[in-house]
């Protein structure tokens, strides 16, 4: 975890209202997949703090991407950048997903723009020897994002769309029964979040791990902007214990450790 | 360049500190920098037992700054004394400790168990949160504000600051009573009452509703209670709000603090705080003066005035 | 889209105003774009007699706004009536005169002279300017606001409209004071209390010290007040503070204000208020509204259920 | 007046710490010598209200420069500003220089960054017939600007520093006595404007204009706040009348219009 200054080398468009920029940083960077930085883009009116992304595919020691929806100013500021543009990247940030020690047969469930942290997990999990599975789930076909680069590494993608224009008719979460995974791993809407939640509490599978949001405000812990609820608290903490930082003690955790 | 100050007894090595709230207990910044590089810290605040805090939403975007309602989560004043302030005792810098409760009797016990603890330099009273329900008690009415400043003021020797709310008419008043009670310093501004609406979930962004608005848009609210406040009373002022620069700093010491905290600027820029030391270095020499001490007040001069220090 | 609204018997065609003292009396802006367009009119604060306004300099920057303190410069009640009033008649818009005095009598005289003068939709009692020595007077305690209110109640039939200082403990508290001494209506925010340092000079950069902050710094300063106020008070807001899009206007309306007004955006962008109404018939649509009476208090659930609209 | 959306097309760095920009206008635009426009660049942390900048040097109907001089976070903003980037321009505003009837001698007496307004009236007055002499002022001899600008419209320059690293050395009002001029016109910093004031005071020179500069939010009239104190109120106005408006019955006043 560093601040610095960072350069914009790419800027692709892969949906309409989706940018990935890749961003040359000063020394060589090694995130683990889960992990996310806090990127800033000017001063401008509604911009003053930095805005948490997952880091996407990285392309080699100091070169990596990040994709991102547009949704309000500080991303429309990150989407406005262009090559040559400087900004600051402070990173990388929180836990990632924990490595499985052998091969296993995992699920990844992106929805929307969740696609990023699922994009390293998977080839380190590939690197590992293990069988991976992407569920790629959006609202339309044109909101289906990484299921190229997911392929890449020698994944096999199934999609789903809520207006059934591509792949399965409904929610991305109802893929995850036929997958058969040992593991599963999921980044999305908080809505497809519980369901995957559901799912684990259902069938038992201890290793579920979800990729969290928050408002952030500093994304290294110090604010406590990030709060999420802690299913089964610290009883040493007391009072302190209920809630858990996403930047801090997350952004990933298991599914039975926070209430969504 | 003297870079030093004295505040309510205590001599700072330079005048920037970091504010409560933004800084946890130091443990994060320190995988950054050495604390030893800062004038002094002051902790996140301190309750008698654990708090919570608020449930989220607690943060928003605001125009030039942002809002909060943490709620004052804080792990209560047995896991400080325990955990937090032997981590800070091996840093050459002062630790004030924020102090915060509901009542009287919290305020008092915290500032107890505080009181004679190797390491703490001084005890600055949160009597200004605006997130936490009865947050601005104390503040609201300058009698009760004095009513629990003499209180504490019997429970220790430690140098005792109390932190001032912008969310008053007076705030000069509010001062003047807790100086009449036996406050050593103050400290200003805390956040100022805000709120942010979400358009597409039809309410307010914050889940505690209004939250604190902090960062440069406070500024200007800043640098004017501190100014009011040094004008007019004959303790020392520690100014915040919207520090981001050394420009910053020396313009709250102009108006007339004798140190300064840095507090969100360390979201946007981790570094911010031994950044804005050098920075501050060099702006004093810039704008000619020799020391904070010259500087200080420099355009206030009623404030100089009536400290004979002109 | 249904833009119309009411407030305190006025229908206006759309809830975007200028408000009072970034505007002038309409001529300037008249030479831009057609003032009929407006909902609505607040003009420069109008006292008794001519008043000079506070000496240069009376503007600094600030982060995400701007500081004034021009002390309310304004040809007085004579001139007003003869020369400005006249002009603004001859646009469909309603006119709203903003009245300010240093007492009592003064106010009283005023609002005696624009009473049944044709043109005039309503006052608005500018009891909370920063920039006049005794301009927070009546803001400050809410018995003598109320005071004021009901002298002035009596001595008008037109709608009586009341700015809130956000420069104050309890604008709820003022704001009831005002209701229930007869006001129809409140506007809030005026600007908030702040000042800037300049360094090179050593003295604050503006000539009156402090100055009043304005513009986006202050947009959550305003919602939460206009959140506060419609949750706690029958009678209606008119919002302002920081507004410069139709995304802002639709934030003060769904936070409970009737109508808003646009002040310090029209130094950025002239064009600023036919602007956001354009923007804020397609940001009412986008939000799923039909009306901006279907917007009113849509984030303020107490609001919508103390008058039983819901 | 009105608000527009302009263009850069040049960036010169005529001095160290001073940027002149080129722009182009949407529409044909005719200022009038000493009137000035609103420039907006960028909603930064210090630069939400625009700043007034007189025109320098008209180069077609649609293409006119500024010339400035960095000192705050307004001009460091237009300062930053490159070719092809876009800002806001509000303008033509204020009241310029009168122009003359008949031919007569004018010297043009500018100080530091006081040239700009200088440049379109001394091409006026010389389209005019009238013979035209410049005063030009500055600390050091680097600060001296427009000295070229002005002698390609067949203006005779004369410097003042106040270093003696060129021309006279001390106040370039002190060369104001040789020119023998019938008209004055200055526009630089106050305390040279106070000085060319007391000069027409002493000389009874009633052609003096000064153009003045004032903290201004709008530049168009609406908010106040460009007092400067007039000399003599019209008494119709009462107390009212104390104070005039830089941007809208100036900026340009005659010397006897305005206490400084
Ligand atoms: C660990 C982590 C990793 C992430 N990774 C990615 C990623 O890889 N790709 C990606 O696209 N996103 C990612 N996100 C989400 C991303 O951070 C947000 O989309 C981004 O911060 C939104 O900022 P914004 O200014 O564009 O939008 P904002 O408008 O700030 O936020 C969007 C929503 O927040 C609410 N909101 C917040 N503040 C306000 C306010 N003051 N007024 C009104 N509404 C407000 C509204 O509901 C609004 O629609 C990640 C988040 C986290 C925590
Ligand atoms: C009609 C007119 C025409 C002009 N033409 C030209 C021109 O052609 N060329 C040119 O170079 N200039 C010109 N100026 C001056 C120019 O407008 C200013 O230099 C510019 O506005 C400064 O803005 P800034 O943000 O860069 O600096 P600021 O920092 O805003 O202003 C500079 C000075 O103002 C003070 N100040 C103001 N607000 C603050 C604050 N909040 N905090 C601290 N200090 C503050 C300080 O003394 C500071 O040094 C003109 C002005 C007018 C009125
Ligand atoms: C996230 C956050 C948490 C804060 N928590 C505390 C706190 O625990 N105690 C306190 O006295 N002030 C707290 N504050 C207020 C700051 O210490 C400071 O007074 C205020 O934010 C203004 O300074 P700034 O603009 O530099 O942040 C908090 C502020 C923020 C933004
Ligand atoms: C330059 C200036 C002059 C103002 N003059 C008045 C006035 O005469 N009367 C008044 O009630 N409010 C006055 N105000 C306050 C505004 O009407 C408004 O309440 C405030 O600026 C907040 O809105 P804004 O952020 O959109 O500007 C003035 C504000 C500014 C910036
Ligand atoms: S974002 Fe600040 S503690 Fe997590
Ligand atoms: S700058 Fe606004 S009136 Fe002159």
């Amino acid at each position: 975890m560093r601040p610095q200054d960072v350069r914009v080398v790419e800027r692709l468009q892969p949906a309409p209202d989706c940018v990935e920029l890749v961003l040359e940083f000063p020394q060589d960077e090694e995130p683990e997949p889960g992990q996310f930085y806090m990127l800033s883009a000017g001063d401008g009116r509604d911009t003053y703090l930095p805005r948490p992304l997952s880091f996407f595919r990285t392309f080699s020691p100091r070169r990596m991407s990040f994709l991102f929806r547009v949704v309000g100013p500080g991303t429309a500021a990150l989407g406005r950048l262009r090559p040559r543009d400087r900004l600051q990247a402070m990173g990388p940030l929180g836990h990632g997903f924990p490595l499985p020690e052998r091969p296993l047969r995992a699920a990844l469930v992106g929805g929307g723009v969740g696609v990023p942290p699922l994009w390293s997990l998977g080839r380190a999990l590939r690197q590992r020897g293990c069988e991976v599975i992407a569920l790629i789930g959006a609202r339309t076909r044109f909101g289906l994002l990484g299921q190229a680069e997911l392929q890449g590494l020698g994944i096999e993608v199934r999609t789903a769309t809520d207006d059934g224009s591509r792949g399965h008719h409904g929610p991305v979460t109802d893929l995850l029964g036929e997958t058969g995974a040992d593991a599963v791993v999921a980044c999305g809407p908080e809505p497809m979040l519980r369901a995957v939640q559901a799912f684990a509490e259902r069938t038992r599978l201890q290793d579920t791990y979800l990729a969290l949001e928050a408002a952030m405000a500093c994304g290294y812990g110090v604010c406590l902007g990030c709060a999420v609820e802690r299913k089964s608290p610290d009883p040493e903490l007391g009072a302190y214990g209920t809630y858990a930082r996403v930047c801090r003690e997350g952004p990933v955790f298991r599914w039975d450790e926070v209430k969504l | 360049m003297e870079l030093a100050t004295e505040v309510a007894g205590i001599t700072f090595k330079n005048p920037v500190l970091t504010a409560s709230g933004t800084f946890g207990y130091g443990r994060e910044a320190a995988e950054l920098y050495d604390l030893s590089l800062l004038g002094g810290v002051m902790v996140k605040g301190v309750s008698r037992e654990p708090w919570s805090g608020n449930p989220p939403i607690r943060i928003a975007r605001a125009p030039g700054g942002m809002l909060n309602a943490i709620g004052l989560q804080n792990p209560g004043l047995e896991h400080f004394l325990t955990v937090d302030l032997p981590f800070l005792r091996d840093y050459d810098t002062k630790v004030i400790v924020n102090v915060v409760d509901h009542d009287e009797e919290g305020f008092l016990a915290v500032v107890r168990g505080v009181d004679g603890q190797r390491g703490v330099a001084a005890i600055e009273l949160n009597i200004s949160c605006p997130n936490v329900a009865d947050g601005l008690l104390f503040s609201q009415d300058p009698d009760r504000a004095a009513g629990l400043v003499a209180k504490v003021r019997q429970a220790t020797r430690l140098p005792l600051i109390v932190k001032i709310s912008p969310n008053v008419t007076d705030p000069v008043g509010l001062g003047r009573a807790c100086a009449q009670a036996g406050a050593d310093a103050l400290s200003a501004i805390n956040t100022v009452l805000g709120m942010a609406i979400d358009v597409e979930r039809r309410r307010p962004v914050i889940a505690n509703r209004t939250g604190g608005l902090s960062g440069p848009a406070v500024k200007p609210v800043g640098l004017r209670i501190v100014y009011d406040l040094a004008r007019a009373l004959d303790i020392p002022v520690i100014g915040m709000g919207g520090i981001e620069s050394g420009r910053d700093a020396l313009e709250y010491l102009m108006a007339g603090a004798r140190a300064v905290a840095v507090g969100t600027a360390v979201f946007r820029d981790p570094l911010a705080p031994p950044r804005i030391i050098g920075e501050l270095e060099r702006e004093l020499e810039a704008a000619g003066f020799a020391s904070v001490g010259e500087a200080w007040a420099a355009a206030n001069p009623d404030a100089r005035r009536r400290t004979q220090d002109a």
